[in-house]
């Protein structure tokens, strides 16, 4: 615009008789929903850069505006999860008095989602929560979201049992030589091994252990080691390999079966070494479908080089469904539920992607430094 | 809380849109034709392509906003909304609140500095009170400076350098309101 | 302390020296050619243009390093360098440590994982320990993260996603070494 | 390469007869001098991504190489200063028993300069430790640095003093409506006001405060404000304003001479509205030469923004010696001691670039994240 249009603009607007805009209401403070919309997903910044500083920070994938909803602090290594019974966020964390030292205090953080704030804590006892760069199943429900399991790692591990209702801490599980909660029956829960297979803890209505018991070997770790994210359609857990087979282990009953794997891969893919790769490199949808993220060349060491592709399968069929190839690289993904499903990438600028899960078409980038790393991405369940 | 700009890589490379002449990216490769910054390095200038993606806010990834009253006009998540002319610090319009409330689980610190800002609307100069949002890590979306009549600490009402997260229960910076607290009768 | 290669637009842009294949960055407007990573998109390659400030090691800001020894080969600020096939976080080189000492105030965690690399000096496997030094906050340079028979969780000292500061005063972690324990007898 | 070549070479490196490479000597940590260099500065990383997680970095200007020497954190708006008596650092941070939240403690942290670890602390009651984007002035050294002085702000204004031979607190000295701390005589200080004076403290040889004066008014905080950062020159402190006035005050006495101020600007530099802008605008040489970071086309609000040069002036003459235009744009300076002093520029990308303070010329760029933002160069003096 040349300076006379600007004028004429100006002299226009300023001609108008505004009244004076009127003062702010005094120290709003927003609130969210006591639910949460099945396309609001929580994004954990893991923040290598400040790792003891990490957030997580509820996005809602569906809308173009306003889509940052609000954050929670979840820091070192800390582990999340959202309830989906009560109003309630779990964050667990490690404190020192002096931020960087002193006095450690390990704690689960109860938040409500309404506020965002803390409503309560439970301390953990003894400096040995597990700290991992950010895994789904190293903090996970049982008993309908009556029990809370935490993954110890001293390097011992072990798991802790924590009643939510009373807020007390009931049992530690120990789980020698084994990783990661996998909630299998009602009262039990399975945990993967270095001799390649599961064990499985039983535990009472009141959170002490019972029992536990091996399963046969059912994969190899030196040869082509299961990935320990896995993602969930019913009951079966679908745990991809290294090399793009993909393990479902049945855990409905209170004994892990484990089913009949299926490779991933084409002949053509094999030839061009396609493998998942990445950090939550899998996700599913309740309609049976399987999201896994790929990259072709694969090597000895390229299972955290994430992905140029999003590849949708069938589990009933075992086909290949879609190929999504993505807009920028991704390095985790998310789907949401429902009947219009999103697939959410956190790509390699650490922004978000929104893609449509059903077609593969890109939706819109969520960014701008609202995350410093989001590794992992929890959606409703 | 009050502080310059943060110039990560994506910043110089939005450098037309994302900053004003009032930011350390002048000196990136960029030149002032009028008010308009154009980017001049092959840096800026291959990344300064507009695309879908970068709304008229200049911050990638973080989508417009209007207030929905012509007579307060602009984005409430750009940098060059009226009403922040001495803002120091991430918009809580991108960060969960908006220009006059907190993010869910901040409180908003009663102690504030205070901008005089003209609305172009109607030619009036307000009174901003910058009140920040406190109790949770910093934000880190659309982080915004400008210091229009912005003093230094000694006169601590006028100064953006001063952490405002003061009387809360919690001195941790999240992110900075602008919430018009009066008429400036006295400025022209 | 293992984890991901962080993209700030700055390794984006240096692309080619900065990362190996082995990256995310490899979607990112660049295409392989044999073992070398060549920038495609005009972003990439406004930015690749070496200059002096770019050393072999392609950290923009950090200088190169020898070992001073003609069978230990390589630079130990390079995500190349060989002892580091498995590492995952900020190099100790870069951050006033070394390959095998940590910065001042910090403390080598006596607990590791291990890898077993390849020394193209003598076409020998040795194995690395790799020690993490603990006790402040994350160091930020030097970012390298490779995973040549790196293991999921489960198999725990195989594993880089762990938090190794274990058994330290703190739990944070600062950086990396990468400490020669042995040679490895059983491979060939 | 072509692969018959690499295969030569292959074959040639292979062909020598090595000896295993020795295993590495066990748990190394690195220590530092126990005084440092004059070329050795400290970056103070305040880190506004995550506020609480600021560092200071030790950096050598002179070294190419292994130019990172160690870091401490001085954290959430902390003060920084290091001894240059003692082989000693202080920090003053505030922590939180929850990181972000609960409960606050505000302390002096001393950390040892060969180890660079944490030997003593004094605590500091009242949660009112002055929180600012970091200012060299907030932590000052009194009495030939027995005594340490702290600004606090709550909004109220005042000045702790700790005798730090002793590791105590003997002292509040209220500042009201004043900032910072500039040391003048022995056993004084004076503080900026907001109605355009220094109020000057003076204390007794146990850190009690004795009296107080006010000066004269001599500036205009509506018109041409005072930067609240200054260079020292001998006992002279030259305060630039904004409008590219040069403000002298001569400290060497109890109490403050202001002295007779000048331009920085000829006719044609104001013409072309150059002002003083950035962060740490201001930094000196012993020999008397005063560096100032200036940019183009002031206007109301543009003294942060940084600048393309670095002007020196010899403050006896008054007259401009130089006119160094930076590689990149300046955010702060700062100058290195001794014969051969370094022009130290954190610049836009927020790396360090390292200049000859002689001639301007461009030595070498410090960075590749080792800082977030380091706004605050403290050279050794």
């Amino acid at each position: 615009m040349n300076r006379l249009v600007i004028g004429i603009l100006t002299a226009f607007i300023t001609g108008l008789v505004f009244a004076d805009l009127p003062n702010d209401p005094n120290n709003v403070v927003e609130k969210l929903p006591a639910s949460y919309p099945d396309t609001w997903i929580y994004a954990h910044d893991t923040n290598f850069f400040a790792l003891a500083d990490g957030k997580v920070v509820v996005v809602d994938v569906a809308a173009e505006n306003k889509n940052y909803k609000g954050s929670v602090g979840v820091g070192q290594f800390g582990s999340f999860l959202p309830s989906s019974t009560r109003s309630e966020l779990y964050a667990a964390e490690t404190f020192y008095s002096r931020r960087l030292r002193g006095e450690r205090t390990d704690v689960i953080t109860i938040y409500d989602k309404v506020n965002l704030a803390p409503i309560d804590e439970i301390v953990l006892p003894g400096g040995k929560r597990g700290q991992l760069v950010t895994y789904e199943n190293t903090l996970q429900f049982l008993n309908n979201e009556k029990f809370l399991l935490l993954f110890n790692f001293s390097p011992a591990s072990s798991v802790t049992v924590i009643d939510i209702d009373k807020r007390k801490i009931v049992e530690e599980v120990q789980i020698p030589g084994c990783s990661m909660i996998y909630p299998t029956a009602k009262l039990s829960f399975a945990s993967l091994c270095s001799d390649d297979l599961m064990l499985v803890s039983y535990l009472d209505k009141k959170g002490k252990v019972k029992s536990q018991k091996r399963t046969k070997k059912f994969f190899s770790g030196d040869d082509d080691p299961l990935f320990a994210f896995n993602a969930m359609i019913g009951n079966v857990a679908y745990f991809p390999s290294y090399n793009a087979q993909v393990q479902p282990v049945d855990l409905s009953s209170k004994t892990p079966k484990i089913l009949k794997g299926w490779s991933l891969l084409s002949d053509k893919d094999k030839s061009e070494k396609w493998r998942p790769g990445g950090w939550q490199i899998i996700t599913a949808h309740e309609s049976g479908q399987l999201f896994v993220l790929m990259h072709k060349d694969g090597y000895n060491g390229s299972h955290k080089d994430g992905g140029s592709e999003v590849w949708v399968f069938d589990v009933k069929s075992k086909k290949r469904l879609n190929r999504f190839v993505l807009k920028e690289w991704g390095v985790s993904i998310a789907v949401t539920k429902g009947d219009d499903p999103y697939l959410v990438v956190t790509n390699g600028n650490y922004d978000l992607d929104v893609y449509s899960a059903k077609d593969g078409s890109w939706i819109r980038v969520i960014g701008g430094k609202a995350f410093e790393m989001p590794m992992m991405l929890h959606a409703a369940k | 809380m009050k502080w310059l700009d943060k110039l990560t890589e994506r910043s110089s490379r939005n450098v037309a849109r994302q900053t004003s002449r009032r930011s350390f990216l002048t000196g990136l490769g960029t030149v002032l034709v009028g008010s308009t910054a154009i980017p001049l390095l092959p840096v800026a200038r291959a990344a300064g392509g507009g695309s879908a993606e970068e709304s008229g806010n200049g911050y990638h990834g973080v989508a417009s906003q209007t207030t929905g009253r012509i007579d307060d006009p602009g984005d409430p998540t750009s940098c060059e909304y009226w009403r922040y002319c001495a803002i120091d610090g991430f918009l809580c319009s991108c960060c969960g609140g908006s220009v006059n409330s907190c993010p869910p689980g901040t409180e908003m610190s009663p102690m504030t500095w205070i901008g005089t800002c003209l609305n172009p609307a109607d030619n009036k100069h307000y009174i901003i009170s910058y009140n920040d949002c406190c109790g949770k890590t910093s934000c880190g979306r659309c982080l915004c400076n400008k210091n229009e009549s912005d003093k230094p600490p000694y006169r601590a009402f006028s100064n953006n350098d001063t952490n405002w997260c003061l009387g809360t229960e919690s001195t941790l910076y999240h992110c900075s309101t602008g919430v018009i607290v009066g008429i400036a009768t006295d400025k022209q």
